[in-house]
C-alpha cells in the first residue's frame, strides 16, 4: 500500500485549516458545500409552510386578497428594496474579503447590517401597526370587516405573521453572525487564501433575501378575486 | 491491491500505545470530544438508555394485552405508552441508531479520513439529542402525551390534554439532530474520500448512508415546519387544521407524511447497508450486482418522497390521488427486491461463515422480505380499505423496523464490535441471542397479520375476545425477544473485559475500517491511505494471505 | 477527495454585481406595478415568474453559483426538484378532489 | 377452544369475497416468492458453509440477464397487483343507486346512527340483508374511522365534512363495528354491533323505535329555526327556494356552479357566504355552533327529501339553495 503523508508544509501554518483537512482547499469546498445543503434544508423548511399557503389560497381566494388589502404595500416594496441592498453589500462584502481588503470588508458588513436592522425596523413597525388593528390571529384578531371570511382571513394572518416572523427569526440569527463576521474581519482573518466564512454568511444572507423575494408578491401583492 | 492479511501486524499498536478510547481520560473528554468515535459511543450509550425505555412500554403494552380487558392500565396509561413507545422508538432510538452510532464511527474509517467534515457539529448534534431525550424524559415523568406518535390533528391540537406541545417540540430539536448528521455525512462522503476512493469504490454501506443522508436532509425540515404549524395552532388555535375554522386536518396528514413516509427510509436504508457489509464479508466475496445495489439505495431514497398518502388511502383524499400514490408505491418496491435477490445470490459459490452477524442478516433478509412484501398488501388500495389501521400494519411495520432495522443495527454492533472495543464479544452466547431473537420476533408478530386481518383495529387498549389467543401468542413472543435484548447487553459489558483481544482484523474483511488498529488510533490512521482496489476485493486479499487461516 | 489546491478565488467584477442590484430593484418595482393592473388569470403566474427570475439572479450571481462546481448545481436543484414533489403531489390530491367517478 | 380463535374473519358482504380472493391471490404469491428465497437462502449457506477446504469464495461472473429478470418480473407482478388493488377500490367507492341511506355521526367516544325514519341508535346499527347501504357521516369532534370487518369497509369519518361509504350485508347476523382511528381516551371503547337482519324483521325493527322521519324533523327543525321566512317555496323569498335543489348543479355569483350535495347543503348551513348563489346577497347568517351535528344532518336530509318535489313553480335557473361562492371547499372529499 502506498501512503501519502500527511505533512503538507505549503498550508501546515494556516491557522484556520483545522486538523483533520488536507488543505484549505478541500476545507473551503466542505464549508461552502455544507452550507449549501443547509440551505437544501431550508428551502424545504420554508417550502413546506408555503405549501400549506398555497392549499389554503387556493380554497379562499377571496379571503387571501382581502387579507393582502390589510397590508401596506409601501413599506413591503421599501423593505424589498432595502433586503437588495443589504444583499448588494454583502455580497461586495465577499468581494472584498476575497480581495484582502480588510477595512472595506468590515464596512460592507456594517453596512449590511445596518440595511438589515432597516428591515427589520420597518417590519416592526408593520407588525405593530397589524396588532393594533386586531389582526394578530388568536383571541386579539378583531377584524370583522367581512364577518363570513374572518376565519380565513385570520389563517391568512397566520400565514402571515408565521412566514414573515420566521424570515425575521432568519434575519436576526443573520445579524448576529454578521456582527461575530465583523469583529474577525476586523481582526484580518480573511484574504484571498481563506474567505470561507464569510461566503458562507454570504450565501446565508442572499437566502433570506430570495426568501423576501416571494414573501413579497405571495403576502402583499395578491390579485383581487372579481364578484360577479 | 497490496492487501490486508487478518491480523497484519502493521496495525497492531505497540505496546501502551492509546488509542481513541485511552487517549484522554475524565468525563469532559468525552462530553466535550470532537472525535467522531467517541461521538459515536456517546450516542451508542444514550440510544441504548432510550431503547430500553421505548422496550418497557412494549413490554407493560404487550402484557396488558394478554386479557381482551383493559385490566392493567387505565385507558389513558395504555394511551400514553403506545405514544411514547412510538414516539421513543422511531425519533430517539431507530432514526439515530445505525447512522449516528455505527455510521459516525465508520464513515470516517471506511473513507480513510480523520474525522467528519464538522466535528463540532456532530457533537452539537449529539446534544440536540440529548436536550430532546432531557424534553421527552420529562414529559414522561410529568404525564405522557396521548396523540400517538403521528399527532393526527385536530385530537393532538384541540382534544388532547397532555403534553403535546412539550412533546412536539422535543421531536423538533431531535429532528435538527437528524439534519446535522446527515449533512455532515454528505458533506464528508463527497470532500472527504482518501486519494484513489473512486465513487464505485466505496463500500455499500457508505452507499447506503449518502442515500439516507439525503432523505435526513430533505424530509426532515418539512416535518420541522408541520411540528411548528402544530404547535402554533395547538397554543393560539386559529384553525390551520381546524375545519371548523377553515383549515384541513388531511394537510397535517399530507405534510406529516412527506416526512414520515421517507423517516421509513432513514431506518431501513442504513441497515441495509449493514447487510451489505456483513453479507460480502462472510461470503467473502464482492456483493453481486454491486452497482445495483448502490444504485437502489438511491432509488429507494427518491422513490420514497413519492409514496407517502399511502398512509391516507381511507382518510378522504381524492380517488384519483389514491390510485397515484397506489401506483407509485409499487415503484418503491422494486429496488428493495433488487437487493434481496443479490444478498442472496451473493451467497452462490461463497465461502458463508455462519458467524453471529452474518446470522443476524440472514435473518434481516428472510424478516425484511416478510415485511416488505406485506407492504404490497397495503399498496393494494382495495385491500388496504380493509387492513389499514388494523394490526396487520403494526406487524408490516414491525417486521421492517425491528425485523429489518433493528436486526441489522445489531449484527453491525456484532460485526464491528471488536473494532470498536478492541475485544471479541462470546460468539455462543451471541448466536443464542441471535436464534432467540428471531424466534421470540416472529413469534410476536407474526400473529399480528393474522388479528389485522381478523380486524383487531390497532391502538386498542382492550379488545373483542376472539383476538385473545393471537394476542396471547404475541405476548408470549415479546417475552422471548426482550431475554433475546436482555442477553447482548450483559454479554456485550462483560466482553469490555474479559473478551478475547480481538486485533486490527478479526474477520479477515477487507475494507479500510480493518486496515488500523483495534481500537482505532485517535487520528483514525497514521497514515492516509490510498485506494487503489475495488470494495470487497476478497480474491486479492485471500490470495495476498497464502496461507488461508480459519477464522 | 478534491484537487488539492489553493482555493480558486473567482472574483466578480464590480458591473456585475452593480448590474444584478439594479436588475432586482427594476423586478421589485415591476412587480409592484404588475400588481396594480389587471391580467385576470395571469396576475399570479407573472408575479411568479418575475419572483423566480429574481431568484434565479440572486442565486446565480449574489451567490456565485454561475462559477460553482456542478455539486452545488445538483444541491440547489435536487432542493427545488424534492420541493416540486411535496408540490405536486399534495396537489394532486386537493385539485382533484372533487372528481366523481360515476 | 378452536371455536374462540378464527384465523379467517367472517365474509358477510358483496365485497367481501372479492377483498378475500385479492388477499389470497397476494398471500399465495408472495409467500411462495418469500418461501422460494428463505429456501434458497439455507440452501446456500449450507451449501457453501466455510470448511476448510472453502475458505475462498469462488470466482463467478453473474449473468448480466439475471439482473434485469428479477427487476422486471417483478414489477409486472406488482403491476398486475396495482391494477387489482385499483379495480377492487372503484368497486368499494362507487355507491349503487338504490342505496337505503343513513346517517352517522362519530363523537368521542360513541357511535350514532340514524335511520331515514327518524331511528336513532348509539353503537348499533341495524340494517336489512341484501340491500346496499349508503352510510353519510360526520365527526363531532376528532377523526373517527368506521370500521366494518366482515364487511372490509372502513372509511375515516371526518369534521364538518360528510364523507360516504356503503356495503351490501350478504348475511343476517351480528358483527363488529370499530373506530379504526385513534381518537383518544375511549378509542378502543369506540366499538358496536351492526345487526344485519331480514328485511321484514328490519321493517319490523323500524316499526318499532320511530320519532317521525329524519326529513319531518328536520322540517320541524327548518321552522324552529326560522329558515322557512327566506326560503320559501315560491321566487319571492329573500333566499333561493329549496324545491327540487338537491343534486343539480347550481350556478353562483362568481359564474361557478356547484353540485348542491350533501357537503354543499352544510357548508351553506354553517358558512353562508361561502357558495352564494346567482342573483342573491349573502344576507344569511351563520348556523356555526349553533347547531349539533344530530340537527345537522336532519336538515340536509331535509333538503334531499325536497329534491324530490319539483314543482313548476321551481325557477330553474336559479334553483340552488342556501348562498355560497367559488372555487371547490377544501372538505369536498372523496365522491364515491
Amino acid at each position: 500500500m502506498s501512503v501519502v503523508t500527511n505533512e503538507h508544509p505549503a498550508h501546515e501554518h494556516h491557522p484556520f485549516l483545522q486538523h483533520h483537512f488536507e488543505d484549505l482547499a478541500q476545507q473551503h469546498e466542505a464549508s461552502t458545500l455544507g452550507m449549501w445543503m443547509f440551505l437544501a434544508t431550508e428551502i424545504l423548511f420554508f417550502g413546506g409552510v408555503l405549501c400549506a399557503y398555497w392549499v389554503y389560497r387556493i380554497l379562499y381566494p377571496e379571503a387571501w386578497s382581502l387579507g393582502a388589502e390589510q397590508q401596506n404595500k409601501l413599506f413591503g416594496g421599501l423593505n424589498t428594496i432595502v433586503l437588495i441592498i443589504s444583499s448588494l453589500t454583502m455580497a461586495l462584502a465577499v468581494r472584498n474579503a476575497q480581495l484582502g481588503k480588510r477595512k472595506s470588508t468590515v464596512a460592507m458588513l456594517f453596512a449590511t447590517l445596518v440595511f438589515g436592522s432597516t428591515f427589520l425596523a420597518i417590519k416592526g413597525f408593520e407588525y405593530w401597526q397589524h396588532y393594533h388593528e386586531g389582526l394578530f390571529p388568536g383571541v386579539n384578531f378583531t377584524w370583522h370587516e367581512v364577518p363570513a371570511l374572518a376565519p380565513k382571513v385570520q389563517l391568512f394572518m397566520t400565514f402571515y405573521w408565521g412566514m414573515t416572523g420566521l424570515h425575521a427569526l432568519h434575519m436576526v440569527i443573520g445579524a448576529g453572525l454578521l456582527l461575530w463576521m465583523m469583529a474577525r474581519a476586523w481582526r484580518g482573518d480573511f484574504g484571498p487564501e481563506y474567505y470561507a466564512p464569510v461566503e458562507i454568511m454570504g450565501l446565508y444572507w442572499h437566502f433570506v433575501d430570495i426568501v423576501w423575494i416571494f414573501l413579497f408578491p405571495f403576502l402583499y401583492l395578491i390579485p383581487g378575486v372579481h364578484h360577479v | 491491491m497490496s492487501s490486508v492479511t487478518v491480523n497484519d501486524a502493521r496495525f497492531v499498536e505497540p505496546e501502551g500505545a492509546r488509542n481513541y478510547i485511552t487517549h484522554d481520560y475524565g468525563a469532559l473528554s468525552w462530553l466535550l470530544t470532537k472525535d467522531h468515535k467517541r461521538i459515536a459511543i456517546l450516542y451508542l450509550f444514550s440510544i441504548t438508555a432510550l431503547f430500553m425505555l421505548g422496550g418497557f412500554f412494549a413490554v407493560v403494552m404487550r402484557i396488558e394485552l394478554l386479557t381482551p380487558e383493559g385490566d392493567l392500565l387505565t385507558s389513558d396509561t395504555y394511551n400514553k405508552f403506545f405514544t411514547l413507545h412510538g414516539i421513543v422508538m422511531i425519533f430517539f432510538f431507530l432514526i439515530p441508531s445505525i447512522p449516528a452510532v455505527l455510521g459516525n464511527f465508520l464513515l470516517p474509517l471506511m473513507l480513510g479520513a480523520k474525522d467528519l467534515a464538522f466535528p463540532k457539529i456532530n457533537l452539537l448534534s449529539w446534544y440536540l439529542y440529548i436536550i430532546a431525550a432531557v424534553m421527552g424524559l420529562y414529559i414522561i415523568i410529568t404525564g405522557g402525551v396521548d396523540t400517538g406518535w403521528t399527532f393526527y390533528t385536530p385530537f393532538s391540537t384541540q382534544y388532547s390534554n397532555t403534553h403535546v406541545f412539550g412533546v412536539t417540540f422535543a421531536a423538533f430539536i431531535v429532528g435538527f439532530s437528524s439534519i446535522l448528521t446527515g449533512l455532515n455525512f454528505l458533506v464528508t462522503i463527497h470532500r472527504m474520500r482518501a486519494p484513489g476512493l473512486t465513487w464505485f469504490r466505496l463500500p455499500l454501506f457508505v452507499w447506503a448512508m449518502y442515500a439516507t443522508s439525503i432523505v435526513q436532509l430533505l424530509a426532515t425540515p418539512v416535518l420541522a415546519i408541520t411540528l411548528v404549524m402544530l404547535m402554533f395552532e395547538r397554543v393560539v388555535h386559529v384553525g390551520i387544521f381546524d375545519p371548523a375554522l377553515g383549515g384541513d386536518p388531511l394537510l397535517f396528514q399530507h405534510m406529516f407524511w412527506f416526512y414520515s413516509h421517507p423517516a421509513v427510509y432513514i431506518m431501513i436504508l442504513p441497515a441495509m447497508g449493514v447487510a451489505s457489509e456483513v453479507v460480502a464479508a462472510f461470503t467473502r466475496k464482492k456483493i453481486f450486482g454491486y452497482s445495483f445495489v448502490a444504485y437502489s439505495s438511491l432509488a429507494i431514497a427518491f422513490l420514497g418522497f413519492l409514496v407517502w398518502a399511502h398512509h391516507m388511502f381511507v382518510a378522504g383524499i381524492s380517488v384519483y390521488s389514491a390510485m397515484i400514490f397506489s401506483f407509485l408505491s409499487y415503484f418503491v418496491a422494486v429496488p428493495s427486491a433488487i437487493k434481496v435477490f443479490n444478498w442472496t445470490a451473493t451467497l452462490y459459490r461463497g465461502s458463508v461463515a455462519l458467524m453471529t452477524p452474518m446470522l443476524y442478516i440472514l435473518g434481516f433478509i428472510g424478516l425484511f422480505t416478510i415485511g416488505g412484501v406485506t407492504g404490497l398488501f397495503l399498496a393494494a388500495i382495495g385491500l388496504d380499505v380493509h387492513v389499514t389501521d388494523t394490526y396487520f400494519v403494526v406487524a408490516h411495520f414491525h417486521y421492517i423496523m425491528v425485523g429489518g432495522a433493528v436486526m441489522a443495527y445489531m449484527a453491525g454492533l456484532h460485526y464491528w464490535w471488536p473494532k470498536i472495543t478492541g475485544r471479541m464479544y462470546p460468539e455462543w452466547w451471541a448466536r443464542l441471542a441471535a436464534l432467540l431473537i428471531f424466534a421470540g420476533f416472529n413469534l410476536t408478530f407474526f400473529p399480528q397479520f393474522i388479528l389485522g386481518y381478523l380486524g383487531m383495529p390497532r391502538r386498542y387498549h382492550a379488545y373483542a375476545p376472539e383476538f385473545q389467543v393471537l394476542n396471547v401468542m404475541s405476548t408470549a413472543g415479546a417475552s422471548v425477544l426482550a431475554v433475546g435484548y436482555a442477553l447482548p447487553l450483559c454479554y456485550l459489558i462483560w466482553s469490555l473485559w474479559y473478551g478475547r483481544p480481538a486485533g486490527p482484523n478479526p474477520w479477515g474483511a477487507v475494507g479500510l475500517e480493518w486496515t488500523t488498529a483495534s481500537p482505532p488510533p485517535m487520528e483514525n490512521f497514521h497514515e492516509t491511505p490510498v485506494v487503489t482496489w475495488d470494495a470487497y476485493d476478497y480474491p486479492a486479499m485471500l490470495k495476498a494471505m497464502g496461507e488461508t487461516q480459519n477464522v | 477527495m478534491s484537487e488539492e489546491h489553493a482555493p480558486h478565488v473567482h472574483v466578480t467584477p464590480m458591473w456585475i454585481y452593480l448590474a444584478v442590484f439594479l436588475a432586482l430593484a427594476a423586478g421589485t418595482l415591476l412587480t409592484w406595478w404588475v400588481s396594480t393592473q389587471d391580467y385576470g388569470d395571469w396576475n399570479t403566474p407573472i408575479a411568479l415568474i418575475i419572483a423566480t427570475i429574481k431568484a434565479v439572479l440572486v442565486i446565480l450571481f449574489f451567490m456565485h453559483v454561475i462559477n460553482s462546481k456542478r455539486l452545488t448545481w445538483v444541491v440547489i436543484i435536487a432542493s427545488f426538484l424534492w420541493l416540486g414533489v411535496l408540490f405536486v403531489l399534495t396537489f394532486a390530491d386537493y385539485l382533484t378532489r372533487t372528481w366523481k367517478i360515476y | 377452544m378452536l371455536s374462540d380463535f378464527p384465523l379467517w374473519p367472517d365474509q358477510a358482504s358483496t365485497v367481501a369475497p372479492s377483498v378475500d380472493a385479492l388477499m389470497t391471490f397476494m398471500c399465495v404469491v408472495t409467500g411462495t416468492v418469500s418461501v422460494l428465497i428463505f429456501i434458497v437462502i439455507f440452501y446456500l449457506a449450507i451449501k457453501y458453509r466455510r470448511t476448510p477446504e472453502n475458505q475462498l469464495a469462488q470466482d463467478y461472473e453473474p449473468p448480466k440477464a439475471l439482473e434485469a429478470a428479477w427487476i422486471i418480473i417483478p414489477f409486472l407482478v406488482f403491476m398486475f397487483m396495482f391494477v387489482w388493488g385499483s379495480w377492487l377500490y372503484f368497486r368499494i367507492q362507487r355507491v349503487p343507486d338504490n342505496a337505503l341511506d343513513i346517517y352517522a355521526t362519530g363523537k368521542q367516544w360513541m357511535w350514532k346512527f340514524q335511520h331515514p325514519g327518524g331511528q336513532r341508535e348509539i353503537n348499533t346499527l341495524h340494517v336489512p340483508v341484501g340491500r346496499p347501504i349508503r352510510i353519510t357521516m360526520a365527526s363531532e369532534d376528532v377523526i373517527h374511522s368506521l370500521y366494518f370487518p366482515a364487511f372490509r369497509v372502513k372509511c375515516d369519518v371526518l369534521p364538518n365534512r360528510y364523507k360516504e361509504m356503503w356495503f351490501q350485508a350478504t348475511k343476517t347476523g351480528r358483527f363488529h363495528i370499530f373506530c379504526a382511528e385513534y381518537c383518544g381516551t375511549l378509542h378502543s371503547g369506540m366499538t358496536g354491533w351492526v345487526e344485519v337482519m331480514e328485511p321484514t324483521d328490519y321493517q319490523k325493527w323500524l316499526a318499532g323505535g320511530a320519532e317521525g322521519s329524519l326529513a319531518s324533523q328536520g322540517e320541524t327543525l327548518f321552522q324552529k329555526y326560522a329558515c322557512s321566512t327566506c326560503h320559501t317555496n315560491d321566487a319571492t323569498g329573500r333566499g333561493p327556494v329549496l324545491i327540487g335543489v338537491y343534486g343539480t348543479n347550481v350556478m353562483l355569483n362568481d359564474g361557478t356552479t356547484v353540485v348542491a350535495d350533501e357537503n354543499y347543503i352544510r357548508e351553506s348551513i354553517l358558512n353562508p357566504q361561502a357558495k352564494i348563489v346567482k342573483g342573491f346577497t349573502g344576507i344569511m347568517p351563520t348556523f356555526q355552533g349553533q347547531m349539533s351535528e344530530d340537527d345537522l344532518l336532519k336538515l340536509v336530509s331535509y333538503v334531499h327529501s325536497l329534491g324530490a318535489q319539483k314543482t313548476a313553480a321551481t325557477p330553474m335557473e336559479a334553483p340552488s339553495a342556501l348562498m355560497g361562492a367559488g372555487t371547490p371547499p377544501p372538505q369536498k372529499g372523496t365522491k364515491p
